[in-house]
């Protein structure tokens, strides 16, 4: 299989759909001209002309609205949004028309869209640039919320994505646009809800998603060196999450640790960790410990900023203190 | 288009200019009728505890839901507020639906999801019912959008009150109609107050259309005082977005005779000045153009509105005959089930 | 001492520091020559006058940043959202101004601002008008969230906001402006940070706040009936939370049921528990429960709100559950 | 004040108006260059991997800057973008800490807690630095409220691009500028693009005053070509903002000859639209007015340069000396410790 980059595996799957469905739009600043601000979308406007590949003012709530209004009418957009710092301005168009137009109209109308961009922090961008938006959109029902980690993962799932009838909140990484990956030359898709194992072990369950994924993969291979073998479970979905995958590996394990980037207060985290303590009480053989940025806005000094991300060291130790090793 | 300021004809007796057609104005007068009969049926029912939430009336500016349904062509889109159910009554949405609606019954117009706030109904063009102030602007947009997008000749008739335009979605919507010019109408219903808020308060100038070059909109304002005349005036500036591919900003000035919501005693405004407004009702005046102009006798009308009265005490029946919904029903359309 | 209505509680903290320090003023929608909107500004601005007593258009992002820039200058603005589903249109505003400013200027600035209104579902209001937004705000670092449940309460907390030099996000409840209760006539201030035992017990902890303390209290009754005695810990303070005084609870009943208005995914409901069980995993009998709305936008029907609300009768079933009675 | 176009005069040889004093127009190029060397050398620094995140440069654009120094009264506040770094240097900040905040190093501006975007130096009478699109607007109406409030007779000036018109937060800011007459100057920075797009991509009308009536604002433009002329007709819509109570809209029509920020090689544009701007590069025609003009030597003007390019150095020494911020410093200025 060809190894790709994920921006392409995302550009990829635009362009397939795209070429597949011509209701399918893609809206966003820098989109079309500029390629996408993180080359995402290189060659689309070329492609599939300025039509379908618009570029927009910086006018976030102005083009999220557009979106779904012209997902009510049938279209299939997808919403870029350079980053999803800048979906706070939108907020109250996904809160209140995206996630609730289908229930509040009962079933009227539907709104097929896809808002993708990179979420959390990416190097030295400083606090209003750095933050992970999962747990505000996860925690909101008429949403369903992915994080992808893999070029395969990005592109199966955002076919899916841009396939669903639902709005999908799409979130990407700027630090990991250029990770490559094998994806198949033949088509594909991933089903949303299902989490992905990637890597196997008995005695500790590492949960994470996007961002999180390699930094949990290393602290596994480093835990491996110490003879502590993990599951670590790419939940993919946030929304629906895919708690059964969790408790499977839990009920194993015994032992778990949720690593993500992102605050600790709540969130997607809180969730993972409030579901397993729920319906794995009693296989449960040491609290469940998150590892996850300090609980500060991101602060720009390089040395600052190491020390408030989730690294492989702190997940190492959170796997050693669930793990009861010295 | 021009723009003229906000003041009445001179004498509310002046029927030459727009009550031209006894069969229109007597159609439209019974269309007015409609919606102000559904709503003073919702208010007693609100009062007497059948119906809860908030209760937002048009009653004052009928003529321009009534005039919009005049000039709609089949791919058209009416988008407004909370303040639907004219446009419901309008449209052809059926009373009885709506009143189960604000009822919360199963057989509302949307389920008893919505209420009173959010009335959709797709069949009749009616697109919401939206209630975070100015959020639907861009949904309209997009609708214009898609609209062109398609090719499908369609307009968008995006309508907002004077309290929406200080907002940035507003702005952002209007923005992107101007910028991809968008086949979309943008009617402020300025009735002159937000809540308690007169437009003095809520924005730095009086007159809206002075709005208008900021986005390259074509731009009219007039004081809604017949059917004909809105229906006139909004036609052509639909005419215009149709076929110029252009967003259009219209300023309806009117008048809500009832407060903002059933909980509003109106204390911002006095007597006076709601009496003053009311002899530019235009229900009123079409009422007495029907018998002054076109020669019909109290007793027709009396008999129409006695018509009128026993269909929407109807639709109160069916309302409260009208069974809960499922609790089932709570879990449904909150994704679409594929 | 005289009984008072939240909204006058309200009011008279108001009134009282507004009196005390002239740099106060409210700013908002209807809070001037309406009286605010559910009448917790009453007679404010006729005693203040229209310079500290200020009617905004809509415009929730405008004015939410024109009180951070005020008080940036050294004013003490009190931000009133009608409710707080409105503050989605200024969740910018919050995240990334008022949260982030203290700190991305290394202190040169601080914004001393009081956001407050009432939060939560009313009475039928449909799904965009009864939302509980602390999960998005009591994540965030650099903000304080408090919620209020008694005049008492209100009161004295509102005075600290008003006096902290931190942005406080302050949640009332529409449903209970009415409640009356106790207030001294003498000046009084409670601290931020510390939960207040509501009803005491040593078989269940409940840890509840805002407008899930009246369900919450009359479900302990209803266990009470049945001779289960419970804990009723109203946090207050969402953020920072009281984390020790759960604990402390806990470590006594060994078990802990966690009700509320709001979504269950992740937020406050979700921190509760993933502290319980990391800080008192050991003292655990049984799972911690949550009760609060289910998974859904608010319907508008009357009967399918209330089976969506946490219910007294619910917080019994949790309660019960955890206390494993049959 | 007029309207006028952005078209520059028509001669760049022309140094009658606007530059009449040698002394001033010495100071005013050794201000320009100065920001420009500083941003030269913080450019070279990034590209030595010295500095991360984004870099975003003022290149061009100095005489803005500039000009607002030389009005700026004691009360006054800058508030401005993350495009900042020649407002501090021209209001007096330290090269060196300015360049030490790039480093992310303790002895930065803010300590190295915001790095390029987030230049806040209140001595100096810089009040930001804010990195999202738009939402420094209605802050910088909230210091003007601050002002009438407590009647310190200061004025703000707000900066903002040509990319911060669309949104919604600007419209919000000057709408509650314009409603409750706050003493506010708001500049559009109009440098032609946000990022990739041009300015007719991004709103629907080129010539920003026609918003200016929809606020109540009043408003000039005109085609920045000297500190002379830009701090007269800034400094005459202060006076307005002052005295009047009320926001003024200035267009400013200039140009950044660097891309958008390090990571963007400028592809959207060609080198002749580059070179056309050139040649109005405020500091390049107060050089050549300094040597045609005033008969300075180009030596003088030589000798000049060095001395500022050796401060600039002296900047980056004292960044690469400077420590970075104690581990212990993530964990301060979260909450105010009281
Ligand atoms: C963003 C937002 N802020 C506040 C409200 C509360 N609210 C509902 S309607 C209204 C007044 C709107 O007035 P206007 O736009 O003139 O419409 P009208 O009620 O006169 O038809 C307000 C303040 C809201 N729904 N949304
Ligand atoms: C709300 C928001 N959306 C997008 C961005 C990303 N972004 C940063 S600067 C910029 C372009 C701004 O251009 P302009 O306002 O003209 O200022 P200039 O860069 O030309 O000085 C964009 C899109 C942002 N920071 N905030
Ligand atoms: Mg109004
Ligand atoms: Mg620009």
């Amino acid at each position: 299989m060809p190894e790709i980059q994920i921006r392409h595996a995302i550009r990829d799957a635009m362009a397939e759909e795209m070429a597949r469905d011509e209701n399918i739009f893609l809206m966003g600043e820098e989109v079309g001209h500029y390629n996408g601000a993180y080359k995402c979308s290189e060659g689309l406007l070329e492609r599939f002309g300025e039509k379908r590949v618009v570029d927009t003012p910086i006018a976030e709530t102005g083009f999220a609205g557009v979106g779904i209004g012209a997902a009510m009418c049938g279209l299939r957009p997808i919403i870029e949004f350079m980053t999803f710092n800048f979906s706070a301005v939108a907020f109250d168009q996904i809160l209140n028309n995206a996630a609730k137009i289908h229930h509040m109209t009962n079933g009227q109308f539907s709104v097929p869209i896809v808002f993708r961009g990179p979420n959390a922090a990416a190097h030295m961008l400083g606090s209003t640039h750095s933050q992970a938006f999962e747990p505000f959109y996860a925690h909101v029902p008429g949403l369903i919320v992915i994080a992808v980690a893999t070029p395969y993962d990005a592109k199966g799932l955002l076919k899916t994505a841009i396939r669903d009838p639902n709005p999908v909140v799409f979130l990407e990484s700027e630090l990991m646009y250029s990770v490559k990956g094998e994806v198949p030359e033949e088509e594909y898709t991933i089903p949303i809800g299902v989490a992905d194992t990637k890597r196997s072990g008995d005695d500790v369950t590492v949960i994470t998603w996007g961002q999180g994924v390699p930094v949990a993969l290393k602290a596994a291979e480093l835990a491996a060196e110490e003879g502590i073998e993990c599951d670590v479970i790419d939940l993919r979905t946030l929304r629906p999450m895919d708690t059964e995958a969790v408790l499977e590996s839990v009920r194993r394990t015994n032992r778990a640790v949720v690593l993500f980037h992102g605050w600790p207060y709540g969130g997607v985290g809180g969730e993972v960790v409030a579901r397993i303590q729920e319906f794995a009480f009693d296989h449960l053989d040491a609290p469940v410990l998150r590892v996850c940025y300090e609980d500060v806005p991101m602060p720009y000094a390089e040395n600052l900023e190491n020390l408030v991300l989730p690294t492989p060291e702190r997940g190492l130790a959170a796997i050693r203190e669930v793990a009861y090793v010295d | 288009m021009t723009t003229s300021n906000d003041a009445p004809p001179a004498d509310p007796g002046n029927y030459e200019a727009y009550f031209k057609s006894k069969d229109a104005d007597l159609r439209r007068y019974r269309e007015m009728l409609r919606i102000r009969r559904f709503e003073e049926m919702a208010a007693r029912a609100y009062t007497r505890g059948k119906i809860s939430g908030f209760l937002h009336l048009y009653i004052g500016q009928e003529a321009i839901a009534v005039a919009t349904k005049e000039i709609l062509q089949p791919a058209d889109r009416v988008v407004s507020t909370y303040r639907t159910h004219g446009f419901a009554i309008a449209l052809g949405s059926s009373p009885g639906a709506c009143m189960a609606e604000l009822y919360g019954k199963a057989t509302g117009l949307v389920a008893g999801t919505g209420g009173s706030m959010h009335f959709f109904d797709r069949k009749n063009q009616l697109w919401g019912g939206y209630a975070i102030v100015g959020n639907h602007v861009p949904v309209a947009a997009g609708h214009a959008f898609a609209s062109k997008y398609k090719g499908d000749g369609g307009v968008t008739f995006c309508y907002l009150g004077d309290g929406a335009l200080a907002i940035g979605p507003t702005h952002e919507g209007w923005t992107l109609a101007g910028l991809w010019k968008l086949p979309i109408v943008f009617v402020v219903e300025n009735n002159r107050y937000s809540m308690g808020t007169p437009l003095a308060r809520s924005i730095p100038v009086t007159d809206v259309t002075l709005k208008a070059p900021g986005y390259n909109m074509a731009s009219d304002r007039f004081r809604v005082t017949s059917v004909a005349e809105t229906a006139e005036r909004l036609g052509a500036a639909a005419k215009i977005a149709r076929e110029e591919n252009r967003p259009v900003l219209v300023e309806l000035v009117t008048y809500r005779f009832r407060g903002h919501s059933m909980s509003d005693p109106g204390k911002y405004r006095n007597k006076e000045e709601v009496e003053e407004w009311r002899r530019w009702d235009p229900l009123e005046r079409t009422y007495r153009a029907l018998i002054d102009h076109h020669g019909l006798s109290e007793e027709a009308l009396e008999e129409l509105d006695d018509a009128i009265v026993d269909e929407m005490e109807e639709a109160v029946t069916f309302a409260e005959e009208s069974p809960q919904p499922a609790p089932e029903a709570r879990f449904r359309n909150i994704l679409v089930e594929s």
